[in-house]
């Protein structure tokens, strides 16, 4: 294969090269969904696939998401691959009982038996204007519910890589795709075949001293630009992008917030019973006698995701960040 | 006796020799759907309701077109247009009493106004200023429903609930084609005829859900066929059918009314513009379709009715045309003021009190919000 | 061609003049349930065939005793009795090809053994050791499906699958009447009617969701009604006669295999013991219903005919309540074996690979077994 | 009202008596469910309503859970107070896109206009040897949803006094029901009428000074149990019972924690993205330097629920509990 040059691509396109590559390389692999055949799905995330692979791999479904990830299971249980579509975050609430009840729970229920290969992409989360039902971060329930993994990217190459992964993977993956960060570019080179990214690793995406922000998804660009406006104050932040919530790297994180003593957990996602919860106690549990101050969060507010001319006051920006690394007891005090 | 005693058992022990409660013949749709305008049906129509029909026919055509006009000034996140579909929307809050209730899906602000809402109140989802504009209460129409389907449920409890306390109040439930799809249409139905709750389903089968035709969608002879199997009368209509969609809503309205139970409606109509501004039709359906269709637009097909018959004239198209052109540029003027907005109302209204939890969070963002204004924060 | 585009279009663009895909009529079923044993249709009937479910209905109703039996000694942690169904049961079973699947309900485990299946696996979720005892895979026997009506998508999915990769497998779906309410069920006829995919719906209408009477679950003709709106025939059986039900099965079966898409079938049975055993009946039904279908026994129906037709004498009696009693003797012995159970398995099966948060987990797991067995724990 | 003799009743006994006695102090209040009429609730919780107050007001319905808390949506918009049995904790995921969709979000979404005064009770947790499907703890979803109070009694007077308190809340509640203490008795005064409980307001068990056990429902005994044990290692714990996750009372855990200096949040509900990561984050940010030790988590395996037989080895017991204690860093280290 000749060199390619390293084109500026959006996530949306490394997300449809990723289905693209693992349809042409395993025809067990079928995009199921609503609107992801002849439209190409609302955010055309499944562009030219059923032009490509025909309908039958690239399928319109009725309308009715438990039926489509219950269909799903079936064709899994049949060794096919499926990756389902969800038109948006608060559409996949019709499908929970196939996804608790089933499609997390059949390897288990069938001693390894019956694993179920499937990959459900949802796009997640907010700041693109979306009226009610459009913007929210569902990622607890999916992180609450034993044998899924649960699976976010933050960059164009890792929207790639870690599709392909997810599709490759025998285990149910849920794959939560930033709606906002759909049109973001990046240089990315879409010939190279071999960057599928492994699950359940984080990455450090700026390496920091004083205090560690944990990240991922949409928030991930939003902690990277706080990290820079934290030079001003003089603080040197470094971000680890979690990429994957389950499995859960905690090496990586540990190692981090062991180096900085000081963290601070960022998403969107509601505060209470939200990940960072779970974050910052799995932090303090492996790094207390590290930390100079407790682990702090920045979060949604506790409220349903607000309207569209609203949201900017609810979702977690720079300024809430700094102001969060300010409370982090730079000065000892009791 | 109470409302579950009335019901009549269906076969609560089913016995050995086998006895189907009701002949499903009457329950099935006809062949064909109903049609007034341009058949004999017609003369017996009454002027007034077809004048009134048309008046907001020509309101609501206009009405689809401005609230369009104003996603492109920005003034909307986003319009799903009911142009095309007007009859139903029109005919659906014209069948209504008072004190009935309408339960809209997304796609139905129409039917809002023409039920005598603000426009502006039913477009404030739209806007993006509050999920709901309006008090549900003060015009009985329930929160416009984005979640498909969902409402349905809603409006068969609304009616349980009506008839529990012995108000003879009817629902009316507007769903879309793929709508019919989802769980809770078929749990919806199956409550309501169980119960016989005093609501009305109305299917507008408008041959997409987004891209997605009907022929993707269902197997069936018609959607209205769905009715049997839950042992509600099932009725096909022409959608496009000012006077044959209101008379048939009517009659489910006044038949469930009486206790007679749910009805389920399927109206054949068509959307004429894309999903929503957002949304690009082409990549999907091809022009000599939309043509067909606007062949048989409800409002021509009213309007030479109405010619015909010597009931309307130059000037009473120009009245009705005047009139909506009035609620256009009200609605214009009106939507290009920024709606004043209150950052603190995203706590306001989550639970009764907020939470301490809440309490907290709303102190966090009033120290911002003044730390802004103070232009003191970074 | 795709199996897409194999289905001819419904009506993609509905056109202003109507046409239904199909003529309603023969998708509904007939006004009486259909019947072979004591009717002419029986003489047509396969006597080997007969005979075979004859000692199949012995062995399950004696399976049915048994496993009943166990949960009084407390090696079941429950048992859903199909006594009075066996005849679904089993023709469900006898009417598949070996390539076949079959998506049992949690009440369906006579349907699993008389397919096959070790009973013993079979009883493995209700004795709890594990939630399912066998490899789905060995007998083409899906898991036993306790959340009601969700195994039917995957019937469907799985039926999908096949045709999609040219083998002629048909998947065989059991559902209760009570579970016909769930909006899985709605979803599932929809996808197979669209997708038109090998798979048969087999509701058993057993009079009761638990202590619901089927008037207060639905208020259809019938549930076969429910059919014709999704486009697929409907068909009523008395699900007493086991000749009748394996003949409406295997010709829906053939259909489905054949490319001719899916059926729903309804059969009429009664559930002669409670719910399970922790169920008091007499609160929810009277005893001379009981005795009523007593009356209607699926075994005493067909002993009658085999014996009228000469087929069965006194001796061919013996011999299937011999098999029975084997089956039931083996059974007893092997369920009062205490299962060898591994703690740690409970982390075998979450994920392909434990993650780490499992691996530790588990070292804590084993550490607590370890210092168990040392004794040495407090 | 003559004075009455307290006599042991069962929590089930106290929960029909909290129905009771609000259906006939409100006509707007309904009971309805799968079997809770005529049955009387496969727990026989609603034994008898349906006698008492007719069909109409204890209602079987047909088998559908979406459908059921859909129509009590509508009912309550029309100004009933429905209290709605989902009969098994798993059995409520068919209706968790009424539930966030819409039970959690009419009072927001209709700015007050339209509250939805809903009670969900949800039998939940094992330890029953219940087979598949019928012992999960699902408290983390409800938690992560704004906009639903989740309440869970542990002893039978909270039952009784909190079941009030929840039919009365013009919010939705989502009221869990701990399965395997609905037959625990307690001496309980049911003709006492005061004793409704508020929500949002946790209360110490147990009194002590070395450590604070934080757990709520079902592991409430199980703490309380652990408690007695930690007398003979010379430990003297304080065990806090939450009785309401939402609204949380960090004033009452925070107090306790100030006071013993260490912590551990016992559940049964799967540890990752659980209760207790929230509970343990909460607790960090407010007390940290108050802690001797991270707040530690004894929760269920982060699996599906396992099968009868092996539920003992994965539900959080006093052995476990005492471990967690063990290591709350009792001689300094680091
Ligand atoms: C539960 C759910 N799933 C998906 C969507 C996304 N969605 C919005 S409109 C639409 C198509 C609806 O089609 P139809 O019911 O025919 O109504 P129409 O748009 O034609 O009025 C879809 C899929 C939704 N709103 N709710
Ligand atoms: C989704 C779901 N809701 C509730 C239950 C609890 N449940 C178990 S069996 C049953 C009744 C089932 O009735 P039916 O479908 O008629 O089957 P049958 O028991 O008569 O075989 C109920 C309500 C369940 N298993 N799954
Ligand atoms: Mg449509
Ligand atoms: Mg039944």
């Amino acid at each position: 294969m000749t060199t390619v040059a390293v084109k500026p691509a959006t996530m949306a396109q490394a997300l449809t090269r990723a289905m693209r590559d693992a349809m042409a390389e395993d025809p067990a692999v079928h995009v199921m969904g609503e609107d992801v055949g002849t439209l190409g799905g609302v955010f055309r995330v499944t562009d030219g696939l059923a032009k490509e692979f025909g309908e039958d791999r690239c399928t319109d479904t009725p309308l009715a998401e438990a039926g489509i990830l219950g269909t799903a299971v079936g064709m899994a249980m049949y060794g096919l691959r499926p990756v389902v579509e969800m038109q948006f975050d608060a559409f996949a609430y019709p499908a929970f009982e196939q996804l608790i009840s089933h499609v997390s729970r059949m390897r288990n229920r069938t001693r390894g038996a019956m694993p179920l290969p499937i990959t459900i992409r949802v796009p997640y989360g907010g700041g693109i204007g979306g009226v009610e039902h459009h913007s929210d971060s569902s990622e607890a329930y999916y992180m609450a519910t034993p044998g899924l993994h649960v699976v976010t990217p933050a960059t164009v190459a890792d929207a790639y890589g870690l599709l392909r992964a997810a599709i490759a993977s025998d285990d149910p993956v849920v794959f939560l795709e930033p709606k906002r960060l759909y049109w973001s570019k990046d240089s990315w080179n879409p010939e190279h075949p071999t960057d599928v990214e492994p699950i359940g690793r984080a990455v450090v995406r700026r390496s920091g001293r004083s205090a560690t922000l944990i990240t991922y998804g949409p928030s991930v660009p939003v902690c990277l630009e706080a990290a820079e406006a934290a030079r001003e104050e003089g603080w040197d932040l470094e971000v680890v992008d979690l990429r994957s919530l389950v499995p859960f790297d905690d090496e990586t994180v540990s190692a981090s917030v062991r180096r900085t003593g000081r963290a601070v957990v960022v998403h969107e996602s509601g505060g209470f019973g939200g990940p960072g919860g779970e974050i910052a106690a799995r932090i303090t549990e492996r790094c207390f006698h590290h930390l100079e101050a407790p682990v702090l969060r920045v979060a949604g507010f506790d409220i349903p995701y607000p309207p569209p001319m609203l949201e900017r006051h609810h979702l977690p920006g720079v300024d809430r960040i700094l102001d969060a690394v300010g409370r982090l007891q730079w000065e000892a005090e009791s | 006796m109470t409302v579950m005693e009335q019901r009549g058992a269906y076969r609560p022990s089913p016995p050995p020799a086998w006895q189907p409660r009701m002949d499903p013949a009457p329950l099935l749709p006809d062949a064909e759907p109903y049609r007034v305008l341009g058949t004999e049906a017609a003369a017996k129509a009454d002027p007034g309701l077809l004048r009134r029909l048309y008046a907001e026919l020509v309101r609501g055509r206009r009405y689809n077109a401005q609230a369009t006009a104003l996603t492109k000034q920005g003034r909307l996140a986003v319009y799903p247009s009911t142009t095309g579909q007007e009859a139903c929307e029109v005919a659906a809050a014209l069948a209504l009493q008072d004190r009935d209730w309408l339960f809209p899906s997304y796609r139905d602000t129409l039917a809002a106004v023409a039920r005598g809402l603000d426009p502006v109140q039913a477009l404030t989802l739209l806007r993006g200023d509050w999920h709901t504009g309006y008090d549900p209460r003060e015009h009985r129409v329930a929160p416009l429903c984005t979640p498909l389907a969902t409402q349905l449920p809603h409006a068969v409890g609304l009616a349980h609930a009506a008839r529990l306390k012995g108000d003879d109040v009817v629902a009316l439930a507007m769903v879309g084609d793929g709508g019919s799809s989802e769980g809770d249409f078929h749990e919806a139905l199956n409550f309501a005829a169980v119960w016989q709750a005093p609501v009305v389903f109305l299917v507008q089968n408008n041959g997409f859900a987004i891209s997605v035709p009907l022929a993707k969608q269902t197997a069936a002879p018609s959607l209205a066929h769905k009715a049997v199997g839950y042992g509600m009368p099932g009725r096909l209509v022409d959608g496009n059918d000012a006077a044959a969609v209101h008379e048939v809503l009517s009659d489910a309205v006044r038949h469930a009314r009486a206790g007679g139970g749910p009805t389920l409606i399927e109206a054949i109509t068509y959307r004429i513009d894309a999903h929503t501004n957002a949304d690009d039709a082409t990549r999907y359906r091809g022009d000599s379709e939309v043509e067909t269709w606007r062949g048989h637009d409800p409002i021509a097909l009213l309007e030479h009715e109405l010619t015909e018959r010597g009931l309307l004239d130059e000037a009473g198209k120009q009245a009705a045309r005047d009139a909506a052109e009035a609620m256009a540029a009200d609605l214009r003027e009106r939507m290009n003021q920024d709606p004043v907005l209150d950052p603190m109302d995203l706590f306001a209204h989550v639970y009764a009190e907020p939470t301490p939890q809440l309490r907290e969070q709303q102190a966090q963002l009033r120290a911002e919000l003044d730390a802004e204004s103070e232009g003191s924060h970074r």
